[in-house]
């Protein structure tokens, strides 16, 4: 599937929404994303939060279930460098993502689909411009058709 | 290239030796198979056994696939308050075995100290599928070495054919960049040095100039061969874990079935699970009934470790692996917003 | 065309009923959607069928009830993996597939005007128990000698079927014997392996006939003293367990040397089970 | 039995026809390099000379996933069967033979499985013999031969520049009478050549002690050679799965919000969960109890319940053991 055709058909195809599932780490980003939603500050709905204890928590097998369940982009969120509730957590991950996104881009699946970033409970806005920046890049890239699993 | 004949000799002394002397409990080698272009592993508990031994150009299997499995402690001996004591194994380690023989001793599957390693620095070991493309229309009835280290086969109709060695070794062999065993208690023979440093580059990069969706069709093209047999796992000496991930059912994580989806899950999940811990054997590919590269995922994550973590598996037996560590300033260039 | 034999009957689970203390086993009471599949589902005691949740998957369970008792169609679960720990958590009202009956039921023809002696422990009693209502049946009753049930379990608390053992035990047609490893202060009846009560009560093997069913350990000693109280190998009767899929002799897990568990089981005389590779 | 000859020719027209009917499947050269049994769309081009692919033609009657059921609603139904005829042609005798097997399993009365049924039914077996048997071949031990017509519907000889093509069941008559104008009538020069390759080829296999198999495992059930013999065994399952007899499967569910379906999944007696129960209880605990039901399987276990041995001597489980691990050595052994 040609990227270009699929952008075309994303574009005729008025249904469709970028669906962004975002695995937030319970310590920060959750409580970023939750200061986002007491804040008022709006984002796009297309995102679907999964809670996890540390980003370290993440297998990637989570990432790779989700688009194979029909995501069309994985977003995982830690604590920044540093703040770690569990000191370490987000350090050892972070190479892990590093080493993931290579490898998945190495395969052919674009870097918009598998993104990971850091927010912290006091980021409230940058919770919400991550969430629009992810979600445009998806809408602009249309659905995934990569390792989802038509039943 | 050379003959492996002498060295053949002084394994088999060494072997005796180790065996004679009770250093070892058992040794693990190498004997002749059946059929051409291919050895057999090897266990032998007795001294009067070596003659069995070989080496030559078709010792391919890694041999430490059989370590965790030979150190496992069953249920019901770790419940007993004497627990039988574990072997001493002794067994002959090209390049590859000592790079993975390493990794299990770090990660606690094989203890250095009941370990008699026995290295043989490799000249490239045949891939028997390479080697019988090349003779195309003919059969092999059996295959030998000559003088020079290449491949001498004789065919049904009586012919003899000469395959240059070079030509038919395996495509881990051709990247592979620590012939010399990493780590040995004797090593017979004089050491070899890499072929070709930038062959895994040069593969990687020629795949990565395509675009993502060019890259993602090839990639699906050579799984939709796949058949989910596992014996890619099963023939990989890192993929020891009792559990595996991809077995589980509770939940269950992936298909069992031969759908795409299931099959690329499957490769990315276990590639992933090698990174930094992938020696580039190759035991995966060579397993492979169906021929697929499984390597393809491997020697690019390969590459990244050393890249980003400076980290070559088993060749820094006393390093920390690179994802049970971190850096403060580890790279997070691919972060969104960093 | 003859009904694809991997297509289960669409039931509904009218009753859960949880049947011991540890509140890991329970008993499902079944009714088939429609009175069509009902009457296609014939099956005497000693039979099994793959029972069925959509997107979990399907495990066999041996029948606990038996055909006289009309429609009510029972299945005892323990919890243990992955199909039974969700049908732990599903409620009353859920639909249910089920596929059979499969396998070879007790040998109710040899069982015919015999004295049986019943030795069950622990959770393996849900085909005695079907076994046992079938006798007990007044059609059927006058078809069998003496009948002496021993049943036991860890605690009075492991004891499964309580209603039913009690009616049982109210009866002067039939000798049930409870026994438990670990009695408690209100326990009145035997205490120790089922093997001790056998043992002590000495029924006979004149014209009689062993039905087994038990854990590994409990089925070792039962058939010694069996064979102690002179029953031969071929008079002792065993259900056996085996990790299975299809259950029609296809899928060639559940072998025991080249017999499969499914079809040509689950029901063996001892004598049978000797001449096959222990592999169970 | 009239043999008929076709033309090198006159190949291409034949499978036209046949395409005419269905999906022709025949021996290519994949980009790999190996010769496989793949689908001869017009202006493939067909190879001729090879000894055998890598995969038998079990996947055409026992594909590795198969829809056993369909789920809608939470509610199971059957699935829709294939109905479009399919043409096999260069199927080697061994793999050809493995139907009987399959046949014993499968196709059994009163539990006949539909799936198997009906891929049996659709599909042609045009068994092309074997002109060049490898060192792993074993066939005329195991009662087959390089031109066993077992299993097959037609089965092909190749000359010089001509097939010789015998009908072996009403269904094979049925192709060469629907193509009648491409063939002649056989020469007796060509029955006479035939004969000879035939007998050429059967020279070239060795023998392997198969005779009394059963007998000689059951008295070999506790021997210690299933200990050393199994001792290199990876577990990997590469045997069953290319193994053209093999036949175990396993089943399980996918289903996503209420639709999905039950499929069955090719399965090995190699591996340590195929008998593992949920109480963690194993009758086959470790490599030796499962590389010897593998044996047993085949060799006894089959001759004693449908008088056929589950091996059809392809070589296939010797050829690509990742360990090198022959089965012949051990029912020479024991």
């Amino acid at each position: 599937m040609g990227q270009t055709q699929t952008a075309q058909e994303t574009r005729s195809a008025q249904a469709w929404e970028p669906k962004v599932v975002a695995f937030l780490c319970n310590w920060c980003s959750y409580a970023g994303a939750d200061l986002a939603g007491v804040s008022r500050i709006q984002y796009p709905p297309n995102v679907r939060i999964v809670r996890v204890p540390c980003s370290g928590r993440i297998n990637p097998a989570f990432l790779l279930r989700a688009l194979q369940n029909g995501a069309d982009a994985v977003l995982v969120s830690g604590c920044h460098p540093g703040d770690c509730h569990y000191i370490r957590g987000n350090l050892v991950a972070r190479r892990k993502f590093a080493l993931l996104k290579e490898l998945l881009q190495y395969a052919g699946i674009e870097p918009e689909r598998v993104q990971f970033t850091w927010v912290s409970a006091s980021e409230g806005g940058r919770f919400a411009a991550i969430i629009a920046k992810v979600v445009e890049q998806v809408r602009e890239l249309g659905p995934n058709r990569k390792l989802v699993k038509t039943p | 290239m050379m003959t492996s004949h002498p060295i053949e000799m002084r394994l088999r002394e060494t072997a005796e030796a180790l065996l004679r002397d009770r250093k070892v409990n058992l040794f693990l080698g190498y004997e002749k198979a059946p059929l051409p272009f291919r050895t057999a592993p090897l266990f032998i508990t007795a001294a009067e056994e070596v003659e069995r031994l070989v080496w030559n150009p078709f010792c391919t299997l890694n041999l430490a696939v059989y370590l965790p499995r030979l150190f496992a402690i069953s249920a019901g001996a770790r419940k007993a308050k004497a627990p039988p004591p574990l072997p001493t194994v002794g067994m002959v380690v090209k390049g590859c075995d000592a790079r993975s023989v390493a990794v299990l001793i770090q990660e606690h599957q094989a203890p250095r100290e009941k370990l008699v390693l026995v290295g043989v620095a490799c000249q490239g070991m045949v891939d028997r599928r390479k080697a019988e493309r090349a003779l195309d229309a003919h059969e092999a009835l059996g295959a030998g070495e000559d003088m020079q280290g290449n491949v001498h086969v004789v065919a049904e109709d009586g012919t003899e054919i000469i395959l240059p060695r070079e030509e038919i070794i395996t495509d881990a062999c051709l990247e592979c960049r620590s012939p010399t065993p990493s780590i040995h208690d004797m090593l017979l023979g004089a050491p070899v040095e890499a072929k070709d440093t930038g062959a895994a580059r040069r593969r990687t990069s020629e795949f990565e100039s395509k675009p993502f969706d060019g890259r993602w069709a090839h990639f699906q093209e050579a799984l939709s061969k796949c058949i989910r047999c596992n014996a890619c796992r099963a023939a990989c000496p890192m993929c020891y874990c009792k559990d595996c991930l991809l077995d589980q059912t509770r939940p269950r994580w992936v298909g069992a079935g031969a759908d795409i989806s299931d099959v690329t899950f499957y490769h990315l999940t276990r590639a992933f699970h090698l990174a930094g811990r992938c020696t580039g054997c190759g035991a995966c590919a060579r397993a492979c009934p169906m021929g697929i590269d499984t390597r393809l995922l491997m020697r690019k994550l390969s590459l990244e470790v050393e890249a980003l973590y400076g980290y070559r598996p088993g060749e820094m037996i006393d390093a920390t692996p690179p994802l049970s560590a971190f850096s403060m300033d580890d790279s997070q260039a691919f972060l969104t917003e960093p | 065309m003859t009904r694809n034999p991997y297509l289960p009957y669409a039931a509904r689970i009218e009753e859960v009923r949880v049947e011991n203390e540890a509140r890991d086993i329970k008993t499902f009471r079944l009714a088939f959607e429609d009175s069509r599949s009902a009457a296609d589902f014939k099956y005497l005691p000693g039979q099994f069928a793959e029972l069925s949740l959509p997107g979990v998957g399907e495990a066999p369970f041996g029948i606990a009830s038996s055909p006289t008792e009309n429609e009510r169609l029972l299945f005892t679960v323990k919890r243990t993996g992955l199909f039974t720990s969700e049908l732990h958590s599903v409620e009353a009202g859920t639909g249910i597939g089920i596929r059979g009956p499969m396998g070879k039921p007790f040998p109710w023809d040899r069982m015919a005007g015999k004295n049986l002696v019943i030795v069950g422990g622990g959770f393996a009693f849900t085909t005695l128990r079907a076994a046992v209502q079938y006798i007990l049946h007044p059609a059927n009753r006058g078809g069998f000698g003496s009948v002496l049930v021993i049943y036991g379990a860890r605690t009075p608390g492991e004891l499964m079927y309580r209603g039913d053992l009690a009616e049982w035990q109210a009866r002067d047609d039939i000798s049930v014997q409870l026994t438990v490893d670990k009695p408690d202060e209100r326990w009145s009846q035997h205490a120790g392996v089922v093997t001790a009560v056998l043992e002590s009560l000495k029924p006979t093997s004149e014209n009689a006939l062993a039905l087994v069913c038990g854990p590994p350990v409990m089925i070792r000693f039962t058939l010694l003293s069996l064979n102690k109280l002179g029953f031969s190998d071929d008079a002792i009767v065993l259900s056996l367990e085996m990790r299975m899929k299809c259950g029609i002799g296809k899928c060639g897990r559940c072998n025991i040397g080249g017999k499969y568990v499914c079809k040509d089981g689950p029901v063996f005389t001892w004598e049978e089970l000797r001449a096959l590779p222990a592999e169970y | 039995m009239r043999e008929k000859q076709l033309s090198d020719a006159n190949l291409d027209s034949f499978l036209d026809r046949l395409r005419g009917m269905g999906e022709v499947y025949a021996p290519i050269r994949d980009p790999a390099g190996d010769v496989v049994l793949a689908e001869a769309t017009p202006g493939k081009s067909i190879v001729l000379e090879y000894s055998n692919f890598p995969q038998s033609a079990k996947p055409f009657f026992l594909p590795q996933t198969q829809t056993l059921l369909g789920f809608r609603d939470g509610r199971a139904e059957d699935p829709s069967l294939p109905d479009r005829e399919t043409f096999l042609f260069g199927v080697r005798p061994c793999d050809a033979r493995a139907l009987l097997a399959l046949d014993k399993v499968f196709l059994d009365g009163d539990l006949n499985d539909p799936y198997y049924a009906r891929l049996r039914a659709k599909t042609a077996v045009i068994a092309l013999a074997c002109a060049r048997p490898m060192v792993s071949c074993f066939c005329t031990s195991v009662g087959g031969g390089p031109a066993d017509p077992a299993g097959a519907d037609l089965l092909a000889v190749r000359l010089e520049a001509d097939l010789l093509l015998t009908a072996q069941t009403p269904r094979g008559e049925e192709l060469l009478s629907s193509a009648a104008d491409l063939f002649t009538d056989a020469t007796p020069a060509a029955v006479k050549e035939t004969a000879e390759q035939i007998h050429a080829a059967e020279e070239q296999i060795a023998p392997v002690q198969v005779s009394g198999s059963a007998q000689r495992l059951r008295d070999a059930y506790s021997s210690p050679l299933w200990e050393t013999a199994s001792q290199k065994c990876l577990g990997c399952g590469t045997c069953s799965f290319l193994c053209p007899t093999c036949h175990c499967f396993d089943m399980a569910d996918e289903v996503r919000s209420g639709a999905g379906r039950r499929i069955r999944t090719w399965d090995c007696c190699a591996y340590p969960l195929f008998t593992l129960h949920a109480s963690g209880h194993n009758p086959r605990p470790t490599p030796k109890e499962r590389w010897r039901q593998r044996i047993m399987h085949k060799f006894r276990y089959a001759v004693e319940n449908f008088d056929l041995l589950f091996c059809v001597g392809c070589g296939r489980c010797i050829r690509y053991c990742p360990v090198s691990m022959d089965l012949r050595t051990v029912l020479k052994e024991v």
